[in-house]
């Protein structure tokens, strides 16, 4: 594991000033608010990061962990600054554009919350990569290619060499997230901030992500006392990663420890019951007998992708994302959905969805081939039937609607009847089930934290009312105290109106609170398919075996005793 | 025609009427200056309305040729004198004789003549050059031109008749006026012959003053004078053609031809507005002296009006014609528009020896007695002059006339609109196909409008235009009489009572009228330059006084600025058209 | 649980109506006016640019041959709102008053007779028949902006050919852009063989000889004003909708797109709602130059007679007869201005309307100004 | 993609017999064709124009007139002695070879006559083109990084007066403020090149060449500047605020590599839309007041003279030759909309 691969170890510089101010932190942040407008995001924040520490920053969704990361870098849209922020003495909140400039990719880099929508979508993520090393380090393209594909392959994409020429919108969510990972790390920078860097990818390579950065940062650390400031909401990465963490709640920092004294003794209530939360299982099971809502039978998705450059204009590969997938789900019940990242979860989504053509296999919802063409009416009856909420949720929302319009929307749709103060009501009601104020009904989605713009989205599929759900990592940039939340009112609605979900996750421990039955994806194909229970607790394909694996030793040290 | 008796001698020179002005031993025309110098270049921007130029065969129908090469490269027989009505002088042909019925015309070629290949002029060459004239491959423009003539005869070498369809008078001067060119011109090397219409890019082979030093673009070309012109020192070209170098740019666009004529880099610009004319020639070079206005007499002016339909049953009435010149303010316009460089136009040829003046003579009065009945009285008064809003008439003196006028004729005011007995309002439509006259026609609306008159004004583009003039589907239209040296067969087309319903006439206003018909026939068969000049003059008495048009104005003076390098001779012809006038007979100043 | 069950009965899916009330609601239209508010330069913009409007549509009070009132032989005349017979004052002819005419002034002047003239004593068409100087005109006391060609107020052309060309140019291009938009997002949005065809009609449309259908019409109808803008707005969307087409070809493969699709929403929804607010940028840009350019196509078809008929004033118009006689700077100068400033309103309010509809920028730096 | 191009070069074929049909049919119903302009202009001889046309020049011969058999002669030297649909398909099997036929008016083939016209519309339009882009989008994204500054305002004010500014009248001005005519003589004020042109060496060549077309290039360029650095300006301003811009300043690239690489490349769909009709506009259609103007003959004079003189031929011939080549632009436009984006594809929506 400690393997540090040849591209990242030839690296040497161990700069001058780094070693002559090694008493002082790297980082440290005084006195630092953020403010939107009125609204204050951070509340006089005051943390140090020390040269090659590893920092864990958790707290509620919203609490201001991302514009935190975001003022490090003086990259907080629209946000006015207070306070300072030191990296190595020097306050970044002074400095000129310019001299930022200078430090930002080399000396700072960052992973972003959303890889969907932090990557620009008409660059290969080659490119990407490959920029950051053609700015401070000077590479000629072929080399930064090679060292983007090292990269790659040590964030464990399978074929990176295929990979690397892909657009962003050809990448599987943890894909692009890997590939956000590998355009932070490139240059090797002094202090990494990297928010929610694992949200969409499995376990195994959760793990390999972690390991990579602690290898990285070990290495670096050595070299020039590389720090990491991590933001999550997984305890048992910050536990694995961190030496040291901070936590957050609506925008202040209620507390700081080192990692064992926190786990073992948390003093904050918020921390408390952050730690307290963990997913229970309230699965009651399903009537045999229930009517099948989903049937697939051996469906099986292919994507068209340009060659690479001028052949784009005649020629086309096909990739298949899908193998001859079949299953069947039933009113009430509950299917996980499993999987290696890139093994065609939300691929599989989108066609049962109707979003996309299947290249061979059949759909049934509720009986009716999705195939075929649809009028608008029927097009309306099917989704008043089936929501879904998508694993990107920035991106799945209207930039110039309003949080009222795009949760009221569905039921602008479906329920025409209703008066707009009706209305109003219920787009309310719903986002406090999901945790958000009403206040924000006027806001925009770019005003919102990641966190809270899954919730939004949430809170726009439960508002038509529907049978069946397709949640797409619904949960992934939730904190677990409100994952908790969003998890319990998902069940109690399943239990009430006999909800139909296919649940994609990678969060196993929540996958064994919601699903029934569980099917396990890799490369396209199901490995492995059954009872919820039966698989988590005896695995059959090697695949689920190393998941579990992976994910039962972090299980063993989450379970606090 | 009735029979024509010419005088069947041989002479050097033709005149349609009389004696030519000019006797046989003539060194030079009045209006050329003999001692001009020979040398310097003249810079010359658009000639005509083309402005390029695709061809350098000015015969045909299709493409537009270069600017002047039919006159700078293609002599004649015969020269035309321009300070008399028609006579003509001795060029290629050195001699000629005209039969005594008048059917035929033999001219003999002068034995010096040579085309600009070297070669000597041939009565083959002079009936060659007839017969591609005359054929389909040449302009029907051209054709018409000759069509009098029936054929050529070579006589001999150098000598060739012309027979002509009719005995007319003007036939030998057509016949005259006969460009001559080598059928060498368009000749491939193998002797095969280009066919006339297809011979567009070939310098022509001919007898001219000029030879073609360089083109540009279709945009630029330059005449050199032909150092061996063979007619260089006769009579008829004595201080012609005075610049040894002629280059023509065309421009594209008034104002830039205006600009580069001020900036130096054209020598003369003969200008066709007002407006422009007193308010745009000013700048440095006009007032360092480099540049001049000039204005020379016109001598002649045609006839431009607003002319009725008279199809129109409102315009059948003369009281209703007469009423609407009174609405038309010319001083007026004169003075606010026009910077008094106008004159009103009174006559139908107007400052030629055919304007009538006065009252009739004696024996203009013999020709209208008989007819009377069918002229208005005013004929046998003094001529008409047009009404004029100088104090102490004004305008509103006039207006109350014409309001009487149209009251006798059944117009009255009611509801909102001038009408007739039958109630039917009277609305005109001034059609006009170029946006300048719109200044003229605008205030004249305005006038007709104080009567009640609901009169507008309809500006279309000049294929349209054309196609309703040719229908006659107007009410009114601005349209200019272009005259002719001798009033002949146009006085036809424009009005008698035959062309009145031919469609595409010139007659557009609809004249039908036994008188006119009479007098026109006696214009054209008078045998003496009185008698046509009686006639004509009779003519234009009857005309004015039909009230055909509401008569505007016309300009006494060219308008030609130049560059003070250049030089004209002390006397102006008597008719000339400006730029030949300018190209032919200027001249350098020597430095 | 079916869909059509009444949302009531169930605690999870029903309101709580404190939360409900709690919300303040501010339409996002009423933002979007603040917004665009807040900015200066754009909200200026619009106050001047309705004040000119307002200014011009009552033209005729401010430039007007006819008195605005009239006292004569002891009785009162509104010219302005009344066509009177000259015989009313004296005159000669029953049709009009020319009450510019000297010989009238003094009769409505003599004894106690008295007119109250409009501040601009000339209409768009009124000939200045009694002026001085020969016309074209500088500038003077009795024509402010000086006279055109024709001898008429460049001022009074101004007013009423700024009015006459404001509205046909807002008409025109209401329609233009409403229909190219129309058209554009139908093509891009549908794509495949919508778009082919759409496009491959387009074409064959926009490359029609359009002089020779106007020679046409030129040839059939009396040139008016309605049929100039039927002519004119035939062709005048073709723009508009190549650029909505290209941006909603782009925005219909986007996230929020599909999310709006498992809405159930239909397509003119999710064209309307969604992808239209997303690819307006283009259209707002446009829409200054689109005005400008009906402004100056109102003339462009006056050489085939086509063209507004001949005294109605018109921007077009002025900018025509500036050219002809360039001299004559005033008539230029005046057209030039007026059109300058008309379009410098309209950009200035299109960058706050657009500024007004991005929700992303919070406004520090484009409210600078 | 292919295919796609393909279908669409496929299509090119419908679309013109379209546009050659429709025109062919519009050119039927025209008032005042060919013939009956010849017959005119045989009729009554050529007059000059002016308020006074009076004056000046005494015709010789009065106009005669023409009989049927002359009008006849006409009909046939134009081909409309054929009934309409024979001309049609005539016209179509013609048109299908690439043989355009000849002018009515003028003694060259078609061809000929549009080959001739290239050098002025390529100038003219190239650089109106070329000049327009390059100062115009990095003057956009200028505005949109100081957007509502100082300097965004000034610029606005800047080229909207350019923009207001009718090509005519700067030409006009231009050419009285450095023609020589009336103030400084700096340029020249007809044609392309020298008279002497051939003379000069290649140097020469050059600089008189770009010495003759400052001013038309000028006239043509100023008023499209506005248009495409407002649009430049606008779309910048919509994708500046978007997260890849945050990601790539992140890395610390230089603002100038956000704005040109990042922002640039998905600011660029609207900016391409206008360039097919910039680049028919400009180089094929050219500009007509400016080619009068400074006496220059290209596409604008040609296709309205045409046009005005009813020369079918070319009326017909330079249409389908430029729709062709619009077409051609309109396609590559598409495909470079794939190239750009490449999340657009054309398919149908249910695919
Ligand atoms: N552009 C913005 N305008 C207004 N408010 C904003 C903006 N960006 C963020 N906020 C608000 O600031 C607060 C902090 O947001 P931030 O993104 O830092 O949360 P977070 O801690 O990262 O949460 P999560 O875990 O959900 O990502 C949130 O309440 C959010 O609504
Ligand atoms: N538009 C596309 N064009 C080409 N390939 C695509 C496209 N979208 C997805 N893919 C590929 O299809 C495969 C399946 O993608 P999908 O998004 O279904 O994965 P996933 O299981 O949802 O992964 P994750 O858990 O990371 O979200 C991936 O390998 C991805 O690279
Ligand atoms: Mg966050
Ligand atoms: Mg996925």
């Amino acid at each position: 594991m400690k393997t540090i691969p040849p591209a990242l170890a030839t690296h040497h510089t161990s700069t001058a000033h780094a070693h002559g101010a090694a008493a002082r932190p790297l980082l440290e942040i005084d006195g630092f608010s953020a403010r939107f407008g009125e609204t204050v995001a951070v509340r006089d924040l005051s943390l140090s990061i020390a040269r090659g520490e590893r920092v864990a920053l958790v707290g509620e969704s919203g609490s201001g962990k991302s514009v935190t990361a975001l003022s490090i870098l003086r990259l907080a849209q629209g946000a006015t600054l207070s306070g300072a922020i030191r990296l190595d003495g020097e306050n970044l909140l002074d400095k000129s554009e310019h001299a930022m400039r200078g430090l930002r990719g080399k000396h700072v880099s960052m992973v972003f919350q959303e890889p969907m929508t932090a990557l620009n979508p008409l660059y290969t993520i080659g490119a990407q990569i490959g920029e950051s090393l053609l700015l401070h380090e000077g590479l000629r393209p072929n080399a930064a290619r090679a060292r983007g594909i090292e990269l790659l392959r040590r964030t464990g994409i399978d074929a990176p060499e295929r990979r690397i020429d892909s657009f962003p919108h050809q990448l599987s969510g943890g894909q692009r997230q890997r590939a956000m990972i590998a355009m932070a790390l490139a240059c090797r920078p002094r202090l990494l901030l990297a928010d929610e860097p694992t949200t969409a990818l499995d376990v195994t390579v959760r793990q390999q992500i972690v390991d990579l950065l602690i290898g990285i940062q070990e290495q670096e650390a050595h070299d020039h006392g590389m720090a990491v400031l991590l933001i999550t909401h997984d305890l048992n990465l910050v536990r694995r990663f961190a030496q040291r963490v901070a936590v957050m709640e609506q925008g202040v920092l209620v507390e700081t420890n080192t990692t064992e004294a926190l786990f073992g003794a948390p003093r904050h209530p918020y921390t408390q019951r952050l730690l307290d939360s963990a997913p229970k299982r309230r699965v009651v099971p399903v009537d045999p007998h229930a009517p099948r809502i989903v049937e697939i039978d051996t469906l099986s998705v292919d994507y068209r992708v340009p060659a690479k450059g001028l052949r784009s204009l005649f020629r086309r590969d096909r990739f298949r994302a899908v193998h001859g997938v079949s299953f069947t789900l039933r009113r009430g019940e509950t299917l996980g959905v499993v999987g290696e990242s890139g093994s065609g979860k939300s691929t599989l989504a989108s066609v049962v969805l109707g979003l996309q053509r299947a290249a061979a296999g059949t759909v049934h919802i509720d009986g009716q081939p999705m195939d075929g063409p649809r009028s608008a009416s029927a097009r309306k009856a099917l989704y008043s039937k089936m929501q879904v909420v998508f694993q990107d949720p920035f991106g799945s929302l209207s930039p110039r609607m309003t949080i009222e319009q795009i949760v009221g929307e569905g039921l602008v749709v479906h329920q025409p009847g209703m008066t707009s103060a009706q209305r109003r009501q219920r787009i309310a009601a719903l986002l406090d089930e999901v945790g958000l104020p009403a206040e924000s009904m006027p806001r925009y989605p770019h005003e919102f934290s990641g966190g809270q713009r899954q919730r939004i989205a949430i809170a726009r599929a439960l508002a038509v009312q529907p049978e069946f759900i397709v949640l797409d990592e619904p949960t992934s940039a939730l904190d677990v105290s409100i994952q908790q939340q969003v998890l319990a009112l998902l069940t109690t609605l399943q239990q009430k109106y006999t909800l139909s979900y296919l649940f994609i996750t990678h969060d196993l421990a929540v996958m064994r609170a919601m699903a029934h039955r569980i099917i396990v994806m890799k490369s396209g194909r199901i490995v492995e398919a059954g009872d919820a229970l039966d698989i988590l607790t005896r695995p059959a394909d090697p695949y689920t075996q190393a998941l579990l694996n992976a994910s039962l030793m972090r299980g063993a040290d989450a379970t606090r005793p | 025609a009735g029979l024509v008796a010419l005088p069947a001698c041989a002479k050097t020179a033709l005149a349609q009427y009389g004696e030519p002005k000019y006797s046989a031993g003539f060194t030079h025309f009045d209006y050329a200056d003999p001692d001009a110098p020979r040398n310097g270049a003249l810079a010359f921007a658009n000639y005509d309305q083309n402005q390029s130029y695709d061809s350098l065969n000015p015969f045909l129908v299709r493409g537009a040729p270069a600017p002047d090469i039919a006159n700078l490269m293609f002599d004649t027989l015969m020269v035309r004198s321009w300070d008399e009505q028609a006579s003509e002088y001795a060029l290629i042909a050195d001699d000629v004789e005209v039969a005594a019925d008048g059917a035929s015309a033999t001219f003999h070629i002068n034995p010096k003549a040579r085309f600009n290949n070297g070669d000597p002029i041939t009565a083959a060459d002079v009936r060659y050059s007839f017969d591609t004239l005359s054929s389909k491959a040449a302009s029907p423009l051209v054709n018409a031109q000759f069509s009098v003539i029936a054929r050529a005869v070579v006589v001999d070498a150098s000598t060739v008749r012309f027979e002509f369809k009719r005995p007319e008078r003007d036939a030998p001067l057509i016949a005259g006026d006969l460009p001559v060119f080598s059928r060498k011109w368009g000749q491939r090397p193998d002797g095969s012959h280009l066919a006339f219409d297809a011979l567009a890019t070939e310098p022509p082979i001919s007898s001219g003053a000029y030879l073609i030093e360089s083109r540009k673009n279709d945009h630029t070309i330059t005449y050199r004078r032909n150092p061996d012109y063979w007619a260089a020192d006769l009579p008829t070209r004595k201080g012609a053609f005075n610049y040894a170098r002629i280059t023509f740019k065309l421009y594209l666009d008034q104002y830039t031809m205006l600009e580069s004529f001020k900036a130096g880099d054209t020598d003369v610009r003969v200008e066709y507005s007002s407006t422009q004319w007193a308010r745009k020639y000013v700048g440095k070079n006009f007032r360092n002296g480099l540049l001049t206005q000039g204005s020379f007499s016109n001598h002649s002016a045609q006839m431009q009006g607003m002319v009725y339909n008279m199809r129109r049953p409102m315009f059948e009435d003369i009281r209703v014609r007469k009423a609407l010149v009174y609405a038309f303010d010319y001083e007026w316009m004169n003075r606010m528009m026009f910077y008094g460089q106008y004159r009103r136009i009174q006559s139908y040829f107007q400052d030629g020896p055919f304007q009538a003046l006065g009252t009739p003579s004696p024996r203009e009065r013999a020709l209208l007695e008989p007819l009377r009945d069918s002229v208005p009285p005013e004929v046998f008064g003094p001529v008409l002059t047009q009404p004029t809003t100088t104090p102490p008439n004004s305008l509103r003196e006039n207006l109350r006339k014409a309001r009487d006028l149209l009251a006798q004729a059944g117009w009255t005011y009611r509801d909102g609109a001038l009408r007739d007995a039958k109630g039917t309002p009277m609305t005109i439509e001034i059609l006009d196909d170029e946006p300048g006259m719109d200044r003229v026609i605008m205030p004249y609306i305005r006038n007709l409008q104080t009567l009640g008159i609901q009169a507008s004004m309809r500006e279309v583009d000049s294929a349209l235009f054309q196609k309703r003039l040719d229908h006659f589907e107007f009410d009114m239209t601005t349209f200019i009489y272009p005259i002719t040296m001798i009033p002949g067969v146009e006085l036809t087309h424009r009005f008698t009572s035959a062309s009145a319903d031919q469609i595409g006439s010139e007659n557009y206003a609809g004249l039908k009228s036994k008188a006119v018909d009479a007098l026109v026939n006696d214009v054209l068969s008078a045998n003496t330059v009185d008698d046509l000049t009686t006639a004509t003059r009779a003519l234009d008495r009857v005309l004015i006084d039909s009230y055909l048009l509401v008569p505007e104005y016309y300009l006494p003076n060219s308008r030609i600025a130049y560059k003070n390098t250049m030089g004209f001779p002390r006397t102006t012809p008597l008719t000339y058209q400006y730029e030949d006038w300018i190209i032919g007979y200027w001249y350098r100043k020597p430095d | 649980m079916s869909s059509s069950t009444p949302a009531s009965n169930s605690t999870a899916w029903t309101a709580d109506p404190a939360a409900g009330a709690a919300a303040v609601p501010v339409s996002p239209g009423r933002r979007i006016w603040l917004r665009f508010k807040r900015q200066r330069l754009g909200y200026w913009s619009l106050v001047i640019f309705v004040a000119m409007c307002v200014v011009s549509l009552f033209a005729e009070v401010l430039a007007n041959d006819r008195p605005l009132v009239v006292r004569y032989d002891g009785h009162y005349y509104f010219p302005i709102v009344r066509n009177y017979s000259e015989l009313t004052f004296g005159g000669d002819f029953p049709a009009m008053t020319n009450y510019l005419d000297p010989y009238i002034r003094k009769r409505l002047q003599s004894g106690r007779n008295f007119a109250i003239y409009a501040p601009n004593p000339y209409r768009y068409d009124t000939v200045d028949y009694f002026a001085a100087k020969p016309c074209p005109a500088a500038p003077s006391a009795q024509n402010w902006l000086g006279t055109d060609q024709f001898g008429r107020d460049v001022l009074a052309r101004v007013l009423y050919g700024f009015r006459l060309s404001m509205l046909m140019a807002l008409a025109l291009t209401a329609v233009g852009v409403v229909a190219g938009t129309l058209i554009g997002a139908v093509q891009g949005f549908y794509g495949g063989r919508t778009d082919l065809i759409g496009q491959r009609l387009i074409e064959i449309w926009s490359s029609m000889p359009d002089l020779y259908l106007l020679i046409i019409f030129a040839s059939i109808f009396e040139p008016s004003l309605v049929l100039l803008f039927i002519l004119l707005s035939m062709f005048g969307w073709l723009v508009v909708s190549d650029y909505v087409r290209a941006e909603f070809l782009r925005n219909r493969a986007l996230d929020y797109v599909k999310a709006a699709r498992t809405m159930g929403l239909s397509n003119a929804q999710i064209i309307w709602r969604h992808i239209l607010p997303n690819s307006l940028t283009p259209v707002i840009t446009l829409l200054p130059f689109r005005m400008s350019a009906s402004i100056l196509s109102l003339t462009s078809l006056d050489f085939l007679g086509l063209g507004v008929p001949p005294p109605t004033p018109s921007l077009g118009e002025l900018l025509q007869e500036g050219k002809n006689n360039l001299d004559a700077w005033w008539i230029s100068v005046s057209a030039f201005s007026i059109l300058v400033v008309t379009m410098l309103l309209l950009t200035f309010m299109g960058d706050a309307l657009r500024n007004a509809l991005d929700m992303r920028t919070h406004g520090s730096q484009t409210e600078a100004a | 993609m292919f295919a796609y191009i393909l279908r669409r070069l496929l299509l090119m074929i419908p679309t013109l017999i379209g546009v050659v049909t429709l025109t062919f049919v519009v050119t039927q119903f025209v008032p005042g064709g060919p013939v009956e302009q010849m017959m005119t202009q045989l009729r009554h001889g050529q007059s000059r124009g002016g308020e006074g046309g009076s004056g000046g020049g005494v015709g010789y011969h009065a106009s005669q007139g023409l009989d049927p058999q002359q009008v006849e002669d006409i009909k046939k030297q134009f081909g409309f002695d054929k009934p309409p649909l024979t001309r049609y398909v005539l016209m179509l099997e013609d048109y299908a070879t690439f043989r355009l036929g000849d002018s009515y008016y003028q003694h060259a083939s078609v061809w000929s006559v549009i080959v001739s016209k290239l050098p002025v519309s390529l100038t003219l339009g190239l650089w109106t083109l070329v000049l327009t882009y390059a100062v115009a989008i990095p003057l956009g994204i200028a505005k949109a990084v100081r957007a509502g500054s100082r300097f965004d305002t000034f610029t606005s004010v800047v080229v909207l007066v350019g923009y207001a500014i009718p090509g005519f009248v700067l030409g006009v001005l231009l050419l009285m403020l450095f023609g020589g005519g009336t103030f400084w003589q700096v340029f020249p004020m007809r044609g392309l090149t020298s008279d002497n042109f051939a003379d000069l060496s290649l140097a020469g060549k050059v600089l008189d060449y770009l010495w003759h077309i400052v001013l038309p290039v000028t006239a043509s360029v100023v008023g499209n500047f506005a248009i495409v650095s407002i649009l430049t300006k606008n779309t910048f301003l919509d994708e500046i605020g978007r997260q890849y811009v945050l990601t790539a300043r992140a890395k610390g690239a230089p603002e100038r590599r956000v704005l040109w690489r990042h922002v640039f490349r998905n600011a660029m769909i609207p900016l391409l839309t206008g360039l097919p009709a910039a680049f028919v506009g400009a180089f094929l259609n050219g500009s007509l007041l400016i080619e009068t103007l400074f006496s220059l003959d290209g596409m604008g004079l040609l296709s309205y003279d045409a046009v005005i003189r009813r020369d079918y031929p070319v009326v017909l011939g330079s249409l389908y030759l430029f729709t062709l080549i619009g077409l051609v632009t309109k396609l590559i436009a598409d495909v470079c909309y794939v190239l750009v984006d490449p999340r657009i594809q054309f398919h149908s929506l249910d695919r």
